[in-house]
């Protein structure tokens, strides 16, 4: 087996724990391959498209609210947006589309799988850093160029693509259809080096969760953010080329005369939609998986108390990601698909709200019989929990054939994916954020604005979205620019104002996490190695860790959840302190 | 405890990084050559009328010996790794030069074949060439040969550069990594080529 | 603004809607089980000096009864649900002796197409209204849905329809109406700039006011399709 | 690999082995049989091909199991989707 070792160590530039050496600033703040510092990188990167992303639905909600009426301080936007103020439709078509995009590919995505995969994984794990890191360099250094061109689109020719973020063709394959060219050439193009960017990093996660793992750290050990990023990682790696392919059929029929979607020539507008939703599905598991880690972490941590039936969660987990590929087709039940394909997909889509289940009853589970502190991530993962289960239930509705007839493509639409994105996996970010804050910065951030943050968060996040369901409902559609423009709707007028005062305030709030995210780099409170408490083996190295992580290889001796377990003296034990001689084992 | 046996895996695979990151690479690739396939297959389904039989359009005993020449170029390819295995260095650079050899004639026949198709007016988006008429056999066609001959020719590129290396002695039975992981990307696109082949040409 | 649904007028529209109110029920339970629960826990399970917390790691029991009584109540729901879809969507359980109309979707405007007495769409007694969409009531109503450029949906809330319309396809629709009266109709996928002003109207009347208007309509044509 | 613990693959047989196939295809596709015999053969022949060069030129035939059980993951995928969407456009079994 020496020999094994030995090409291990095969000369390829950098290998893990390799560079002890000092580096210069550009080697430590820019062209890292420190995974704690491509982590940071993917932070400021992924906040500032969420702020993005946050302020395009400050645009849309004036334009929902308001219609026709001029943004104060509107008067900046060229008049291909908003002349005067009053945003035009075909900017607001860019808005929902660059919403969309910005939060889903942005920022959630690069937020749970960029910041907490590089930061998690090898810490949790007990390596040196990722099996590959220069391509971990690689993966975020592809998606700032894409972030940029994504960003550029507003200002060419035509404005951004918006033909919505699921960019439907032949919408989406000719401009001739919405104006836009070159925008939604450039929103290909960017999504196709995002892509790259993704798939570099998943590699490098599978293989550094499967090879790199500390001794001791056997697969049942695992906390449970490695197992859903673990099996996130698979997703990406194989969900992201299926987008790839069919991004660069939709780009030829754009611009080199091919017409893959374009019907007039034989092409096929639902092949588009099979293969976008046959990535689109395993995505929106992409973004809520490592939520689900985050948030087990978070809860056994604040009930000090083992997580209930990790077996169970490991396997829900896998269950989720499998059924994941085999539903795609629940949205397109209104597509003119093959009516009993809609069966199959229902059934399949049913199905997988077991494995949901199963995960939110552990949750619960974990918090029965135990000592609940209510720190900051821990509210936030409680709030997961009861949003989560908002969204997924609402989920049921348009599983069920009959009834998505009525409200597919409507608010309720709109109210399911924020509950699931924004109740879901975002706070489950603001959690996992405050929760390693100290392990990335050294310092905590102050919990008193943390705590002010999350009621606000809670409550206007809730006053802004739920009644979307209500519109979806009453029939209101979605990307709908201005929606007095109906009989039906212009009743509802007062709940749309209703729901932007709402994002208003939400967004009042989200400022001061920002400031106390910045502002506790500086000032916060000195953490220490393991302010929380917890088992799992970042917290046995100090804040922020050193380059290369861990002076010596941790042997790890047990699971990461053995909260409030027998024999210790404290309420927790880290999963490297070796087992003691009165302990009960 | 060794930094030997400290930095082995502890369960792990049992199959070193470098071999597992290129394996776990090209399952990518599986998907990412399904969506073009499966759209092919779709399309074709869907528009008979607008697909040419085999041999109608394009030239099926040239793309034969083709990829008989790409087979060869598997098997050079796979004498190279052989070799290194026995450190056998000059076997190396040898078969590796022929498996560059075959490889850009891959790539020189499969330019030769477009130019012709152009020159017929076979274009991505051809309406003449096909039975019923319209587009889609051009832009599949052209959309799953070209796909994969950018992937020979990134290819034959990173041969060159494994070449340049073998040539500065990087690599010895123990340092191998590089030709095997070499070898198991040019296998893949030697694999997707077979399956193409078949459904696109033979079909 | 509530959870319940304005009343429908189609003869499925009822059977959606009691769908809706069963998984409303379901779903309810589920929430105010779940979310009690939690709220519960946390109020009780609330730190406390000196308490440790129980050293539990699970109960198999437990896992089978939740995994088993959810999976049981999504496949009663899928169960419930199939035959109302086959009847809504299935061309082939489609009533006979409908009223066929063509609708053509373009951007930003619906077509609806009326055949002529041979039951040809391009017959010289055929006709086309703009925004608009006569049928009769308490009679099945086919429509041939058709769109010229991009995708489109043909929504009409209170029938609980909707449909895309999708070039290259033709995609029939079926409904039977019991009330006469004026109904909106909407655009429900996105396909432009003008996807926010793509609304019509769907007329139902009663057989002899629509057979009326259909010879005045002929009549006004001068046999110009 | 290099404590080889197994005789060197027949790297020349299965090139003969892959030649041949390939030109039997060409040979199955030519001749005329009806189009669903050669379309089963045809995809059947080349299946095994890509088989044989999985095996032994990608070496998984001497891998550990577990590679073997990733290197499937994708496989059921590809065929879930082909066969689910395949029902949309008239195709399918
Ligand atoms: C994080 C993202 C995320 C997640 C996790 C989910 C989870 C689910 N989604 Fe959602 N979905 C989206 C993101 C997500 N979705 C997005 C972005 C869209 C819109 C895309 C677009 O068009 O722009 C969408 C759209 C969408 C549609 C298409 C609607 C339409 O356009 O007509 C459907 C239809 O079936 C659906 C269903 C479901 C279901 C059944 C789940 C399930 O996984 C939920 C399971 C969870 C629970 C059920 C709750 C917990 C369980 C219990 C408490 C146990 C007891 C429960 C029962 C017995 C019922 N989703
Ligand atoms: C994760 C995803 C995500 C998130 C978080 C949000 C957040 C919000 N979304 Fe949206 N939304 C989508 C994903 C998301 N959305 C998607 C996928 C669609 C469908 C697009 C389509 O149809 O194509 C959509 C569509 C959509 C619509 C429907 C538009 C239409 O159909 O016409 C509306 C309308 O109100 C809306 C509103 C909002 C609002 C008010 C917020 C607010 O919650 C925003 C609040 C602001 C923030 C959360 C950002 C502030 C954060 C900070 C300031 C922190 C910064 C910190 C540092 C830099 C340190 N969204
Ligand atoms: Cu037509 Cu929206
Ligand atoms: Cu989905």
């Amino acid at each position: 087996m020496s020999q094994t070792a030995i090409k291990t160590d095969w000369d390829f530039p950098a290998f893990a724990g390799e560079g002890h050496h000092e580096v210069g600033f550009i080697r430590t703040y820019i062209f890292s391959t420190d995974h704690k510092m491509i982590a940071k990188q993917f932070l400021a990167m992924s906040l500032i498209f969420l702020a993005l992303g946050g302020t395009l639905a400050l645009l849309m909600r004036w334009q929902l609210a308001f219609p026709g009426q001029p943004l104060p301080g509107g008067g900046i936007f060229p008049d291909t947006m908003a002349p005067g103020g009053i945003i035009l439709p075909e900017f607001y078509n860019s808005l929902v589309t660059m919403h969309g995009t910005f939060m889903i590919f942005f920022a959630i995505m690069p937020l749970l799988v960029g910041v907490f995969g590089n930061l998690l994984i090898p810490l949790q794990i007990g390596a040196g850093d990722m099996a590959f890191p220069k391509l971990n360099m690689l993966s975020f250094w592809l998606a700032v160029p894409a972030g940029f061109m994504m960003l550029a689109s507003f200002f060419v020719e035509g404005g951004a693509a918006g033909a919505g973020w699921t960019a439907y063709a032949p919408l989406s394959a000719d401009g001739e259809f919405t104006g836009v060219y070159l925008g939604q050439q450039l929103w290909l193009g960017s999504l196709f080096i995002l892509g790259f960017s993704s798939i570099a990093g998943a590699v490098n996660y599978i293989t550094t969760v499967i090879n790199m793992r500390a001794p001791g750290m056997t697969w049942f050990r695992l906390p449970l953010t490695i197992w859903a990023l673990f099996v996130t990682a698979i997703l990406v790696l194989l969900a992201i080329p299926i987008l790839a392919g069919a991004l660069i059929m939709l780009l030829t029929d754009q611009t080199l005369g091919t017409a893959f979607f374009l019907p007039a020539e034989g092409g096929e507008p639902l092949l588009w939609q099979h293969l976008f939703w046959f990535f689109g599905h395993p995505e929106v598991y992409i973004l809520i998986l490592p939520a689900f880690g985050i948030v087990s972490e978070i809860l056994a941590n604040g009930a000090r108390k083992p997580i209930f039936g990790y077996f169970a969660m490991v396997l829900a987990i896998i269950a989720i990601a499998f059924l994941g590929w085999i539903v795609w087709g629940h949205h397109m039940f209104m597509s003119g698909m093959n009516p009993l394909l809609g069966t199959t997909f229902m059934f399949t889509t049913m199905v997988i709200a077991v494995p949901s289940a199963i995960k939110v009853f552990n949750w619960l589970g974990t918090l029965w019989k135990g000592n609940i502190h209510f720190t900051v991530p821990f509210l936030h993962a409680a709030a997961f929990v009861s949003l989560f289960i908002i969204g997924g239930l609402s989920g049921i509705f348009m599983a069920s054939t009959p009834v998505d007839i009525h409200i597919h493509d409507t608010y309720f639409i709109v109210a399911h994916l924020h509950y699931v994105l924004f109740g879901g996996s975002l706070f489950a970010i603001f959690a996992g954020i405050t929760y390693w804050y100290p392990k990335m910065f050294g310092r905590l951030m102050n919990t008193t604005w943390n705590r002010i943050h999350f009621v606000g968060s809670f409550i206007f996040y809730n006053l802004a979205f739920f009644p979307m369901h209500g519109l979806g409902l009453e029939g209101m559609m979605r990307r709908l620019y201005d929606p007095t423009q109906y009989g039906w709707l212009a009743e509802l007028q007062p709940w749309n104002v209703f729901i932007t005062y709402a994002v208003f305030a939400l967004i009042a709030f989200q400022v001061i996490f920002f400031l106390n995210f910045i502002i506790s780099m500086w000032r916060g409170e000195d953490a220490g190695p393991n302010p929380w408490r917890a088992n799992s083996l970042e917290w046995s190295i100090p804040s922020p860790p050193p380059h290369g992580n861990f002076e010596r290889i941790p042997v790890v001796h047990r699971g990461a959840y053995e909260y409030s377990a027998p024999g210790w003296d404290e309420d927790f034990v880290l999963q490297n302190e070796p087992p003691s001689e009165e302990a009960v084992q | 405890m060794t930094t030997a046996t400290a930095t082995r895996p502890e369960p792990g695979f049992g199959v070193y990084n470098l071999k597992l990151g290129m394996w776990v690479f090209l399952l990518s690739e599986v998907m990412f050559f399904t969506s073009l396939i499966g759209a092919y297959i779709i399309l074709r389904f869907a528009h008979p009328e607008q697909f040419a039989a085999p041999g109608e359009v394009l030239n099926v005993p040239l793309t034969a010996v083709n990829t008989f020449i790409l087979i060869c170029s598997s098997v050079t390819m796979v004498k190279a790794f052989a070799a290194v295995e026995k450190d056998d260095q000059r076997g190396l650079q040898l078969w590796l030069v022929a498996t560059i050899i075959l490889g850009s004639t891959f790539v020189g026949v499969q330019i030769y074949e477009y130019i012709h198709l152009f020159a017929d007016g076979f274009v991505p988006n051809a309406a003449e060439y096909s039975a019923g008429g319209g587009p889609l056999y051009g832009s599949t066609f052209y959309l799953m040969t070209g796909f994969h001959g950018l992937h020979v020719s990134i290819g034959v590129l990173a041969l060159i550069w494994v070449l340049i290396r073998s040539m500065r002695g990087a690599y010895s039975p123990e340092r191998l990594g590089g030709v095997e992981i070499m070898g198991l990307y040019w296998h893949f696109v030697d694999l997707v080529w077979i399956v193409l082949f078949t459904i696109v040409y033979l079909i | 603004m509530n959870w319940l649904l304005e009343p429908s007028v189609s003869t499925f529209g009822p059977d959606i809607d009691q769908l809706y109110y069963i998984i409303l029920i379901i779903t309810g339970i589920v929430f105010f089980v779940t979310e009690g629960l939690l709220i519960y826990f946390l109020v009780k399970y609330r730190a406390r000096e000196g308490r440790k917390a129980e050293y539990i790691h699970g109960s198999t029991r437990a896992e089978v009864i939740w995994t088993a009584v959810p999976f049981v109540v999504v496949l009663v729901l899928a169960l419930m649900s199939k035959p109302l879809w086959d009847q809504i969507k299935e061309p082939s359980l489609f009533p006979e002796g409908a009223y066929e109309i063509e609708v053509v979707a373009r951007q930003f405007e619906w077509e609806a197409r009326y055949a002529g007495a041979n039951g040809e769409f391009d017959a010289d007694d055929s006709f086309t209204l703009l925004n608009r969409v006569h049928v009769p009531v308490n009679q099945p109503v086919i429509l041939h849905l058709e769109a010229e450029d991009v995708i489109h949906s043909f929504f009409v809330p209170d029938f609980r329809v909707k449909q895309d319309a999708v070039p290259g396809r033709r995609i029939p629709v079926w409904f039977e109406i019991t009330e006469t009266g004026e109904y909106e109709l909407g655009c429900a996928e996105l396909c432009g700039i003008g996807h926010y002003r793509m609304d019509g109207l769907v007329v139902v009347q009663s057989e002899e006011e629509f057979e009326a208007w259909k010879q005045e309509r002929v009549a006004a044509n001068g046999g110009q399709p | 690999m290099q404590n080889v613990d197994h005789a060197p693959p027949p790297y020349m047989m299965i090139w003969g082995v892959l030649a041949v196939l390939m030109f039997a295809k060409v040979g199955v596709s030519l001749i005329g049989m009806p189009q669903w015999l050669s379309i089963a053969l045809l995809i059947m022949i080349s299946l095994l091909s890509a088989l044989l060069v999985a095996l032994y030129y990608m070496h998984l035939k001497f891998e550990p199991k577990k590679l073997w059980i990733l290197a499937a993951v994708p496989i059921p995928l590809v065929i879930i989707f082909l066969l689910f969407v395949m029902q949309d456009f008239g195709g399918g079994p």
